[in-house]
């Protein structure tokens, strides 16, 4: 619309101030820069700030396009996305407290970002934590910050960041379904943001974070993690295997027969996280590039290899290849390859996606089984196991023909060899991101088991969450029975 | 609403059969021909010698021994027994394993609710 | 593909007529004209109409693609978005009608807009209504219409518009609902949307509509409706009203109890609607730029909030936070941020959140039950309620540092003061809606009744509007039955 | 993210080795040159190949983000929206078969993608076959394609195409679901994509294709099939159609009922598959330019119609318009558009729109019961009439004001005409794919039947493919019955 | 456990309504009113004089002669059989066909789980 | 097919036992055990003396006094009734309201359709 007009000439009016040389009595930019300014749009590279061209605080309309999409895809992957995979894997009687814990956890999260959450997260600061200064989202507008994207508006990477703070503790509720107070969810999800998530984000993506090994040359740990596979999969995927054991096993466990009440459901859910995960992967490179372009071949070749893996390994030593097989196994590709997705090779994540068919599967069937932990939908097989595999695949197989800013920031560390040094960095990070998830979860769960309880009573448990927790059911026949 | 005496006798009987779903269209044109006017039916699962499947879900396995049915349920006047059960025993046939029972019980009294008749009228 | 060069050499073919300065012959545009026009793209400024550079007639590439992304999305909210968020409500016996009354109104309006209603609707013309030029959307082609979008393809922006032509009567759908005749919708609604529909989305949209306060310095009513406050959702919601009321109650509401069949669809169709939301807000800048980023984020906040204020308000009054309330809050909080999303800043929508989330809920549980209307799936409760609400607060809450166009078109009437003058041209355009919606649909719904009758039979209505009127049932057992 | 800067250095560092213009030491492109780069990434034009600007080896973001994006589109049309759509018409017992046969193909086709598909189907080398040099995507990097696409990654594009071999024999799937064994099927698909898909999409898409009209002068066939008409709907189709015949019928085929088990979830998988085709069609202009928005208006509007048209026929016919006529009737209208998205009118899409209600409904229901075949989900009665009318009515409806390539490169073939020249290539093209997908899958269908057998035992089949073959039902009730 | 000579006595009946799904609440509260405490309620689909519907799919045509029923099963103590009887039928009555039936049938011994009661303690 | 006399005598008994949806394994095991080798099992809703709950759907508010139960229906020759009725009481008290019932009726006759076997070899 016409805005447009109205919005130029108001970046003139605010430029006067802030950008003496575009002002209408000042001499105007070069062309020579204003062109390379252009072209630095189109390659998503630096912004010519020496020069204020017309472009100067406006994001580059691909790129913010790309990203608004992809924001939108991440929440696509809790709403419905999650919340099916889940949901139809509960027995009938809990699938709306799985879904409720969805949406509970949505609404909570974003108010806490909204508070301070993003500022802690993303703000520069100490190594392990940001300040307060975007609290409230306080100067976060639509001007690119480029500390993160040089052409995406900031709200719009705040808002981005914030589905990933979402989806996060979202994927606990996997390993504590059908027996967790939903009060204690909203509890130990408030806590653990502050003491797990925030600080884990800022270590390994904030610009001065003491694990970003690419943006960060004065970081501790020169790791790297591209989607998250320590801040969201490890960290998520540890503290579910931590809380569940603290929270005990679901009654009947191991007697009762606990079929997924809906495969077609769960299978539903495994399309929509797949698809959205392209946002998650390939949006994290907070530009429609090169990078995104990388990422968005990787995680589609690892997934379809892990899910067919999955499902084969089934067929060979079951007789029976099953939905759910393909289903687990496409969500392990795509957690063993988000760490991975913007540092690897197509080959790479062919590799990726034989072993993320691999590796969960087998802690799926056997190791479960054999230390007895209840660890219902299977968050610690999949993204703990998936998440801690990623990380280490990521150190072993990131190549800088694979992402040229390897080459230019990790020189010493990427050596295209599979034993390249980039390795250990990547173990001490996977170290730190265990230690964190599992002292803080266990701390948190016993503060949550003494304030409001942990678990619901053996009669709500039977009866269901549903009609317990939230005073509905799931389904309802004729004549409303 | 006095039934006097009735409820000594039986001249109703209710058929109780279990059959394999797909064969619910045949029995019911089976019955039908033979001028049972009305059935109810419904979705049971059954257990019996016809063996079950197994099912697994990542790691847990289960022996899935109950196999979807179709319940049929029919009062019939005693003069249509004989002939009732012989078409659902002909028309739900399949000789394998599975097939179903039939099981006979009396009908102290029958109420069509919309009119009120009883016994043989209201079936 | 090699297309492109084909289309450039094309574009100068037509160029030589439409613009001498670009064809061969004549002198070539100034590189400075050239290089401003490549900014007017990144910064959705004005084209440079006076020099014909290469771009003449081109649309941008990231606006085109963020606006077709939009258009896909806004069509997700309604198929099956809507379809499931209605139908998880209704009874299983009537389940298929709602689907069927999404995608009878879907071909319908499609063709009612290609007939002439973008034209009516879009085409400048009187203050209230278009013109006839566009009909079977003729010369609506790919260049772009600056009017609207100065880089995306006008057929694109028809395209994106009649998404919302098809979403606005179908969420009628939900106050009629498991009663009303398919043949009685279809009529109605074509009535409708040349009555109620296309003249309001001209008053408010259009480029000389009457209630486009940004973009017709001469509009009577200088009003602010960013993504259809009115035009959509007041509209909509208001005629429910009216028409459920004519209507009459479903049989046996109150005595029987009327559960929803599937609180699991109801779910998975909010989490599509939320979604498909972000391209029917952002997309409403129909550009990917500052303005776009700015409503993405306020949508985001504004339903996450209000999401968890109903779910937690539910959670204090009635002891259990319910799915269906979470579900509901999200919806009311998009609603009510619709009309404001491009105008408030990120606090603003907090607080747009807080209030969708208390004033629907105290609709949909009380003031219902108050008056008695069987508003089957709270269309009024929620939309028109919301709607109602989200105008006025965008009035209070519009700030010039949230949109710069408010700064430059409506200096007078936004002063970033809580009682600005713009409330007052809100409350005018929200009485002008009511009384077109009111008065409109009371009178279509009687023609409606005179020519084909209303509502289904007594026994219809008992057995189902799936099998009597469309010969279907939702859900099948094994043996058919 | 900083990485930007990063990047531009590497292109520098490597542009010292391809364009010395671009090196330091090396003389500055003219910004004459630079500015017309950076008009052609707008324009989506031909790259400046002889300077090497800036933009070199660069893929413009607008375009790449809505490949990138169509690209999830299509996957999404397979996972979960064909899924759900053939799944939902099935009977209870058989809904995770066709799930896991939708799962099972994408990791397959992805395999065989990635070993030597997209090599054979894309790389330049016989008219009917390409090369191995791309085998395990060796070379596909995010540099852009000129061939295929100017301003998109290579790697990106790889990909999209590669979705389009995925749904393709997922097609397939639904005329022979309920009964073929598993490991047939994927036996069946991996010959296929040898012998119908790979040399099909070279013939019609590969840029020395021999059917392969607007790209390629030397073609033999000048036909055009702008997403797919011939490559995916026909082959499948038709394909689908032999095999079914092989097959043999249901057990109890016309004589019990086998009504679909949920028309909920065929409609949730319609509106699905409706979004993501927008990726399939405007996607397949690799660009959110002028084409792509064409596409986008075409796809709309023949859709809605078609899905009106069916319903109305129904009303008429059988005095109730049914979920699945509207269903139908907008996958069918979609299929027809198919091919012709690209380079019709708004007009031309809504005579195909009416077209495509009405002839493949005229299949479904007479043309079947008249010859019997158990043409299960009619895969046949929708995409292989619907693809064959699709290509037919392309060559009548084609038209030069709708796509400018046409009047450069198949100026003697369109003229604007009915009966045009091109339809003529049309029909060889349809006589060749014909022949190709029948002969092809008789034989194929006999190879597989010989090795591993086509058909489940009559138990299985009785007691249905979900139980049997993935030891998985769909639904379990409380007490996991 | 065992039941000394109850076997040969009748003193309980079981009711089985058939009704439509909508009155359910209403014969439920007709029922409890009269005190029985007591039901068991089943989804069934009702085969009869009230004519089904066709349902058309594509090509196929389906005459769907079964209809959405309920079956209510009430175990009662005789004293209390005629009184639960006339209450379903007067509460399930809408004088429209489909209304339904109710049988009656005997029961020879009931236990309630929980405690072991049995006889007329138990229901 | 004829049933020469039998159906006056009652050598066959029905147990129908309404139990809770989680017991329903137990159950199950417990009457294999002791050799009843054939049930037929129906997901039904339960109203009885265990409180239901309330549902709250925006405005409207429904008491569900009908919970989710199992019912098992399984045909015994008389011999083995009382260990058939022992078993499930065992195998399914809780001890907790809501535990269900179990009732016990005559059957008149059984039919196996696969082999047209009749009374105690059908079950
Ligand atoms: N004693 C029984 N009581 C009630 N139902 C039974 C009994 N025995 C079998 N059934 C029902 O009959 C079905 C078929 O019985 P089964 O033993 O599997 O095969 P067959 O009928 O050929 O002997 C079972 O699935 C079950 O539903
Ligand atoms: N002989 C029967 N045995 C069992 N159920 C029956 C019988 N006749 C009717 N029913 C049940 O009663 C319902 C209503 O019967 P119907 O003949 O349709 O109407 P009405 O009850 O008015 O005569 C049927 O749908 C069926 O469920
Ligand atoms: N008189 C009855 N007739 C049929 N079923 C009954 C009867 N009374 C109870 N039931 C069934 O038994 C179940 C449990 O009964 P209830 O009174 O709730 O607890 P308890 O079995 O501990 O007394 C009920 O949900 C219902 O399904």
């Amino acid at each position: 619309m016409k805005k447009l007009i109205a919005f130029l000439s108001l970046i003139a009016v605010i430029s006067c101030g802030v950008f003496p040389a575009f002002a209408a009595d000042a001499p105007a930019p070069k062309l020579e820069d204003r062109v390379t300014d252009l072209e630095a749009y189109v390659t998503n590279g630096a912004r010519q700030t020496n020069a204020a061209t017309a472009l100067a605080a406006s994001p580059g309309p691909g790129h913010n396009a790309f990203q608004m999409v992809s924001a939108a895809l991440v929440l696509f992957m809790t709403l419905p996305g999650l919340a099916l995979f889940y949901g139809g894997l509960v027995r009938r009687k809990n699938i709306l407290s799985v879904m409720a814990q969805c949406l509970g956890i949505t609404g909570l999260v974003a108010i806490l970002w909204w508070l301070c959450g993003y500022s802690i997260a993303f703000h520069s600061g100490k190594p392990f934590w940001g300040t307060f200064d975007w609290a409230f989202l306080k100067g976060v507008d639509s001007t690119p910050n480029t500390d993160y994207g040089a052409w995406v508006s900031h709200n719009v990477f705040s808002m981005y960041q914030m589905m990933f703070a979402i989806i996060t503790p979202a994927l606990i509720v996997g390993a504590i379904a059908e027996r967790m107070k939903f009060s204690a969810i909203l509890l130990f999800v408030t806590i653990w943001m502050f003491v797990v998530y925030f600080p884990l984000a800022h270590m390994v993506w904030g610009i001065d974070g003491m694990m970003n090994g690419v943006w960060n040359p004065n970081a501790k740990i020169h790791a790297i993690d591209f989607a998250g596979g320590t801040v969201v999969h490890m960290s998520s995927g540890w503290s579910a295997l931590i809380l569940c054991i603290i929270l005990g096993k679901r009654l009947g466990f191991g007697k009762e027969p606990m079929p997924p009440h809906s495969m077609v459901l769960c299978m539903v859910g495994t399309g929509m996280l797949w698809v959205g995960w392209y946002g998650f992967n390939a949006g994290s490179a907070v530009a429609a590039d090169v990078v995104a372009a990388n990422a968005f071949l990787t995680t589609t070749m690892a997934t379809a290899v892990a899910s067919f893996t999955w499902g084969m390994i089934e067929y060979v030593l079951k007789g029976k290849p099953s939905i759910l097989g393909f289903c687990s196994g496409a969500v392990a590709g795509l957690v063993v390859i988000t760490p991975a997705c913007g540092f690897v090779t197509a080959n790479g994540a062919v590799i990726i996606g034989l072993i993320a068919g691999a590796i969960p599967f087998f802690f799926c069937y056997k190791v479960k089984n054999w230390f007895g932990y209840d660890d219902a939908l299977d968050t610690f097989g999949v993204h703990a196991v998936g998440g801690t595999i990623g990380a280490l695949l990521t150190g072993i197989l990131a190549r800088n023909s694979a992402n040229a800013n390897l080459a230019t920031n990790l020189k010493a560390y990427v050596t295209d060899s599979a034993l390249q040094p980039l390795v250990w960095e990547q173990l001490k990070a996977i170290g730190l991101t265990l230690c964190l998830a599992i002292v803080g979860t266990t701390v948190i769960a016993f503060i949550v088991k003494a304030v409001v309880g942990l678990r619901v009573s053996e009669e709500v448990e039977t009866i269901g969450l549903d009609l317990s927790e939230h005073g509905e059911e799931g389904y309802h026949a004729e004549g409303g029975i | 609403m006095e039934f006097p005496g009735l409820r000594t006798q039986n001249y109703m009987k209710k058929i109780e059969a279990i059959i394999k779903p797909f064969k619910l269209e045949e029995v019911k044109d089976a019955l039908s021909e033979i001028g049972v006017e009305g059935m109810t039916v419904t979705e049971v699962k059954g257990f019996g010698r016809q063996k079950g499947h197994t099912e697994i879900y990542r790691g847990s396995e289960y022996t899935v021994d109950f196999l979807p049915k179709i319940k049929i349920e029919a009062v019939v006047a005693d003069s249509r027994l004989d002939a009732a059960v012989a078409a659902i025993v002909k028309a739900a046939r399949t000789g394998k394993i599975g097939d179903g029972k039939v099981f006979v019980s009396k009908i102290d009294e029958a109420v069509r609710i919309r009119t009120e008749e009883k016994g043989e009228q209201a079936v």
